[in-house]
């Protein structure tokens, strides 16, 4: 691992308030290296948000501490770009395509040209060329999705957070955008957090998976991906490795589902090693 | 107020029941004083007094029915019968005393203003409470009496509270006052150039209560008593200027040593019908009616 | 659909309910003895001879000038102030009784303080105005500016968009429809204080006409008078729509475009 | 490419929002009162302003006192909050009731513009002739003049509220059949809430501005006579100490309208932001 | 197939307004039985969601007409629920979650008991039991979509319209949801609507696919799926036929994010069958 840029330590997170209070997050600690690629992996509610915002700076830990390049995170670091879950509501409905994702270049104070460069070359690798001087809330689901990203790559960031960023986007241009992820990681030598639901995702596009428990979270798991770094979506995919370790992640999912993080550390300190919670009342009742 | 649309009801006591509008300044203390005394109880009449700011509301108020009578300037009415509105003024309400020296109403000036004679107002600004109205007509009047061109006078409309203020700040060159607010005025400095009720027409009637004509032929003999009844009133106020000074403190915010200051209006039973003609007359002249308004078809003939 | 009949149809909509109550007024009013309703007809013959002539420029334009500067004022303190309260909620709770204080005086009670302050001038005259209006503009900045919504918000962070670029870009247009809202509000009510003001230490202006006819007892002419405010406020209002359509065209547009009318 | 270093915080940026114990409302906004008062008493005290126009804050409190300690002056207080009331209440219905039906109904929303917009503008103040006429003077006449200048803050309010309701909150209505009521009492009126919350706090300030004014200009009681009357005595602490009592009571106006909205607006993102989470 | 319930015939919508002009939905015509279930993919932009709301009665259709048991539809039609792809924000946030759930059933005036069943079974399936009185604000954002699917499915309605509706949750609560659906297809006969990006989940969900064009949108392959009704996550994906399917899906989506409507057409005047189209600009600029 290079020098460990991002430091997460002893990190939890409480909501209170309206007579409703949540753990959210319980205790997680981990680094991440500069120039790294980790994907986050969890169940539905594990508090992978509240994480990603916690590191963003957006939110602050309950207990516990995040560290940016050396030094302690309480507000938005510069040269960090995030791209929100809920992409609909974090375009500007009042600004085109383009104005969306120029906005945050005019902040950085690029001159004109090479915003107007950024902002094509962007749009164009998300494959939204032609809609740049429609508004957001002309467009679909996928494509608002798409200019959101677009936006965080014209940004040129040197730490990007992403939380579900394909959500939307059918599985062709899914995978481009994968692709296109990659290459700019490698490019720029861009830091990157990358939360999916998508578990061949994580395998497919990290160099390390973290796997979150359900919600107290902790984590379950921090794998690293031993792929070889050059991947294409066909022979990547169909490579016996990755679907070994496709498997351990869904298999580490699975009892995640089920396995909250006092659990988790009460198992741990019963038998010392990982044991699958009981089942919740959830799903398919009508069998 | 408890108005009603049917004037004059009966009470169970047997007593009519009489709304006044009136205006609770000075001016009004006679009719006070009549119902202190019992004038119009033993006239039959129980007198109900709601103090309003007069103009914008008393002539509606009279003609809608809410008021059986109200106190109005004599100019509002002359200028009401210019317009044709069925009006009649059935008692005296204030006059001038006619004394130059301490009349109740005067122009003041700040102490080192260069205008010592009215006819040195020409070209200057002065506050008036209202336009076109009874100050505006005299020290027209004043003016020109002493020579000067009242055409140059600028009026400025304030209210007289805050003519005071309005001297003292240079807002304006001269401002027209009545008491309280001349003994307020010159006992923070201001000098009085010109008693403008006193000197330009003699003995001045200023205000009278009025009613509708409506009323004066269905209700004639209510009209008598509360003419007797004010007459009386009046003649008491006169009579007696330091049960005046008491009465004022009771239905106005002034206070006692005020009230001992300040100079009073004079009380006459009788009207002036010379005066209001002349005003008449002055109104016409200076534009504020378009014919010289019917003074007599104002008068309530009793 | 082409735009002849779409004029008509906005024309229509806009004069039917008008020409129905006109009408019934006319009726109403045809016989009226009543001294302070005077036939509709006598109010038109009147309107034509007092406002066409010398007085719309001696006393309908000094009145809209002031107008106009009270209400730029009022949209301008109450936007800016407005921006700052909603942004701090500290500032907020501190001056919020105070503001609450002097929304609540009337006019005309603080019309002698004024004179103090300002003299009796223009100054005092559009100082009312501002007072009056800035309310509404203030209130709903205020409140628009609390309800940004919050994953806009953490994106222009994220952005480092914050400070001057952030009212720019992300808190005014997002409050601008509640800002138009109480611009709108506004823009009545500053006419109305127009006419308050005027009631005091004037010497011209439509406010001051009215209440001069209503004191000399000229009621048909106080009418017109009536009618002609009216009339200013509507003429202002369609002014306001053409602001408010070209400004909020995002919001409009997004409005009707999601409700599936194009 | 970008060369920035990744640095901890940005210049200017904001905190994040930290729960860092605060003073409770009720004491900042004293502290806003106290400071306000403190300017009052200070400005004459130091001749900025002549003491005989404008009485330093102790006078104007002690003429307020002496007043209080009168009948008088509570039955003017009941006069003012009755008219206040009363009016505020029709005004409210009306413009809530009449607001949520143009608000949704594009028709009539078209038809009724050009008339709300001609209405609207007219002062109060110039009715005041011919609420006289057709009420009389007294409550009736105030209420005129409440209901008429507070009646239209409250519909613009509303109209605009009920505009400003989710496209895709509409639809869902729309897909799961709630009928009229439905959407107005699940959908419109929430929607609407705030903006109808905005125009109640207008909505009462400016009524019961107008049941002062209408006792000011001499065709109603209460407070606004008692200040017309001090007025015309030159008692000029007690007029700014009425004036004062009368600024209080809107002060109290909006405490009650700001609980009223914690309670009901508690899942708005304004309020939501205020208790912090 | 059974006796057709829906039928979409000639379906074309061009969105004009501010000052641009796009025809999202070209030309479809198709019918769904009583009591079906059909898959629904496409492209990023496609037009699914615009078919779906034509069909939902919210939008009206420029051209053609969408006909459902019988009836045209002008207007939401009776007893058909939908499932928005905005499901944040189609939640209310002043109601909580039970509130949000509760509320269409008022308006069907079931009784208070029946309505507390209903909403209690419904968070359960979707595993949501314990946060029924937080507001939708409050949860994450794949819990706030499964409070979207819980009411949907409360509702007990005859049609069903799903605009990709396990687009933000887990892997494996997906695979719940997927079950979940089918048994309440099985047990109520309802008929199904369902768009989706993931194209297993079209294999694994549906009786038929339809595959969408790039807009200008035309069908472009109406596959059935001839796979067993009964149908497990673990057997049914790891069939042979499964695969199959599923490539020929994978295929017709790859051609159909290159082709648009109207090369679509042209093809088939000029040769008589699918050809891949020209790839777009679009994807992976950094190599
Ligand atoms: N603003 C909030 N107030 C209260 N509770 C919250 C809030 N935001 C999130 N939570 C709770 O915190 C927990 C974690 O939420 P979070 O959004 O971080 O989950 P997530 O891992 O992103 O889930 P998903 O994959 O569904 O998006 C959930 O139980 C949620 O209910
Ligand atoms: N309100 C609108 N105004 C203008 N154009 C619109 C509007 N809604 C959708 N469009 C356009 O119509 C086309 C189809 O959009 P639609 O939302 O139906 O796609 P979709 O298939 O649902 O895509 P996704 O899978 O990304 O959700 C897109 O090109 C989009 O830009
Ligand atoms: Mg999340
Ligand atoms: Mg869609």
């Amino acid at each position: 691992m290079t020098q460990p840029l991002l430091d997460v330590a002893g990190v939890q997170k409480t909501y209170t308030g309206s007579g409703r209070t949540v753990e959210a997050v319980r205790d997680l600690t981990f680094s991440v290296g500069d120039g790294e690629l980790v994907c986050i992996v969890g169940p539905s509610g594990a508090g992978k948000t509240t994480l990603l915002k916690c590191i963003a700076g957006l939110l602050e830990p309950t207990a516990g501490t995040v560290t940016l390049a050396g030094a302690r995170v309480d507000g938005p670091p510069e040269a960090m770009a995030v791209v929100f879950q809920e992409y609909g509501r974090s375009l500007y409905p009042w600004l085109t395509v383009e104005g969306n994702v120029e906005l945050p270049l005019k902040q950085k104070k690029l001159d004109k040209a090479r915003r107007r460069e950024l902002v094509r070359d962007a749009l164009e690798a998300v494959g939204l060329a032609d809609v740049h001087s429609a508004y957001p809330w002309q467009l679909s689901g996928g494509m608002q999705q798409r200019v959101a990203i677009a936006r965080a790559v014209a940004y040129e960031p040197k730490v990007l957070l992403m939380d579900e960023p394909f959500a939307a986007v059918d599985a062709q241009t899914r995978a481009d955008l994968e692709d296109l992820i990659r290459s700019l990681w490698h490019k720029l030598g861009v830091t990157i957090l990358f939360v999916t639901h998508d578990i061949d995702e994580s395998v497919y596009l990290g160099q390390r998976v973290l796997v979150l428990s359900s919600s107290p979270t902790v984590i379950m798991e921090d794998l690293t991906i031993d792929l070889p770094d050059e991947r294409t979506q066909l022979e990547t995919r169909s490579s016996p490795r990755f679907a070994d370790l496709r498997g351990h992640v869904y298999e580490q999912i699975q009892l995640a589902k089920h396995r909250k993080g006092d659990q988790h550390q009460r198992d741990e300190v019963a038998t010392g090693s990982h044991r699958a919670g009981q089942p919740t009342v959830a799903a398919d009742p009508g069998h | 107020g408890g108005s009603s649309d049917e004037p004059a009801t009966d009470t169970e006591g047997g007593l009519a029941q009489v709304t006044v509008g009136i205006i609770p300044i000075i001016d009004v203390a006679p009719i006070y004083l009549g119902q202190e005394q019992g004038f119009f109880e033993e006239r039959g009449i129980e007198l109900e007094l709601v103090p309003g700011s007069g103009g914008a509301a008393a002539v509606p108020g009279v003609v809608a029915g809410d008021f059986d009578f109200a106190f109005g300037n004599v100019t509002s009415l002359l200028l009401a019968q210019t317009q044709g509105l069925p009006l009649q003024v059935v008692s005296n309400g204030t006059a001038s005393t006619g004394d130059p020296e301490t009349d109740f109403s005067a122009v003041v000036v700040p102490a080192d203003s260069p205008v010592q004679t009215a006819a040195d107002l020409a070209g200057k600004t002065v506050a008036v409470n209202n336009f076109k109205n009874i100050g505006e007509v005299t020290i027209r009047k004043a003016v020109e009496d002493a020579g000067g061109d009242s055409s140059t006078v600028n009026f400025v409309e304030l209210p007289f509270p805050d003519m005071p203020a309005a001297i003292a700040n240079g807002n304006v060159d001269a401002a027209w006052v009545v008491e309280p607010f001349v003994t307020v005025a010159t006992g923070q400095g201001a000098r009085a150039v010109v008693r403008n009720f006193a000197e330009p027409v003699e003995d001045l009637t200023v205000a009278t209560y009025f009613t509708t004509e409506q009323m004066l032929a269905e209700n004639p003999e209510l009209v008598d008593d509360f003419q007797a009844a004010m007459t009386e009133s009046l003649q008491y106020a006169q009579d007696n200027p330091d049960e005046l000074r008491r009465i004022i403190t009771t239905y106005t915010s002034i206070t006692p040593e005020t009230a001992e200051q300040i100079a009073l209006p004079s009380f006459p039973e009788e009207i002036n019908v010379e005066s209001m003609e002349t005003v008449a007359e002055l109104m016409a002249e200076y534009g504020i009616t378009e014919e010289t308004a019917d003074v007599d078809a104002l008068l309530a003939t009793d | 659909m082409n735009p002849v009949l779409r004029w008509g149809r906005t024309l229509g909509f806009a004069l039917t309910l008008p020409v129905i109550l006109v009408t019934l007024w006319w009726v109403w009013s045809a016989d009226s003895t009543n001294y302070y309703a005077p036939p509709l007809q006598t109010i038109l013959t009147t309107f034509g001879d007092v406002w066409f002539s010398e007085r719309l420029r001696a006393d309908v334009l000094p009145s809209v000038t002031r107008l106009a500067i009270g209400y730029t004022g009022a949209v301008v303190v109450g936007v800016g102030l407005g921006v700052l309260l909603g942004a701090n909620r500290t500032l907020r709770r501190v001056t919020e009784p105070v503001l609450e204080f002097f929304r609540a005086i009337p006019p005309p009670a603080l019309i002698p303080i004024l004179f103090l302050f300002a003299g009796i001038g223009d100054t005092a005259k559009v100082i009312v105005i501002v007072s009056g209006a800035v309310w509404p503009v203030l209130l709903n900045t205020v409140e628009g500016v609390r309800a940004v919504d919050d994953v806009l918000s953490d994106t222009s962070r994220s952005y480092g968009i914050t400070g001057l670029a952030r009212l720019r870009h992300l808190v005014l247009p997002a409050a601008s429809p509640q800002i138009v809202a109480g611009m709108r509000q506004a823009l009545s009510i500053s006419i109305i204080l127009m006419v308050i003001s005027e009631m005091f230490a004037s010497t011209n202006g439509l406010g001051f006409s009215v209440i001069q006819f209503q004191r000399s007892f000229a009621i048909p002419e106080m009418w017109s008078g009536i009618l002609l405010l009216g009339l200013l406020g509507f003429v202002l209002s369609l002014l306001f729509q053409l602001f408010e359509r070209r400004s909020l065209r995002w919001y409009h547009g997004l409005r009707r475009s999601q409700r599936g009318e194009n | 490419m970008s060369t920035t270093e990744v640095r901890p915080a940005r210049a200017g940026a904001e905190p994040v929002r930290r729960r860092r114990p605060e003073l409770p409302s009720a004491v900042l906004g004293l502290g806003g009162l106290v400071g306000f008062a403190a300017l009052l008493e200070l400005l004459p005290r130091t001749g900025i302003v002549s003491a005989e126009y404008f009485p330093p804050f102790s006078e104007m409190v002690r003429a307020l006192v002496e007043a209080a300690g009168t009948d008088r002056f509570w039955a003017a207080t009941a006069e003012t909050v009755q008219a206040w009331g009363i009016g505020l209440g029709i005004a409210l219905v009306a413009g809530i009731g009449l607001g949520l039906l143009i608000g949704s109904v594009e028709l009539l929303r078209r038809f009724t513009a050009s008339t709300i917009e001609f209405l609207r503008p007219v002062p109060s103040v110039a009715l005041i002739p011919l609420a006289v006429l057709l009420l009389g003077l007294g409550l009736q006449s105030t209420l005129l003049l409440v209901v008429y200048a507070s009646f239209w803050q409250i519909l613009i309010q509303v109209i605009y509220g009920v505009q400003d309701v989710d496209p895709v909150a509409r639809e869902t209505a729309r897909s799961y059949h709630l009928g009229r009521w439905a959407r107005v009492r699940y959908l419109i009126w929430p929607t609407a809430l705030p903006y109808v919350m905005t125009g109640v706090r207008l909505g009462a300030a400016v009524a019961l501005i107008l049941a002062v004014t209408a006792g000011l200009v001499g065709i109603g009681t209460g407070l606004g006579a008692e200040i017309a009357l001090a007025q015309s005595s030159n008692a000029v602490p007690l007029v700014y100490g009425l004036v004062i009592f009368t600024g209080l009571l809107g002060v109290v106006v909006n405490l009650a309208a700001r609980a009223l909205e914690r309670r009901t607006l508690a899942w708005h993102s304004s309020v939501r932001a205020d208790v912090g989470g």
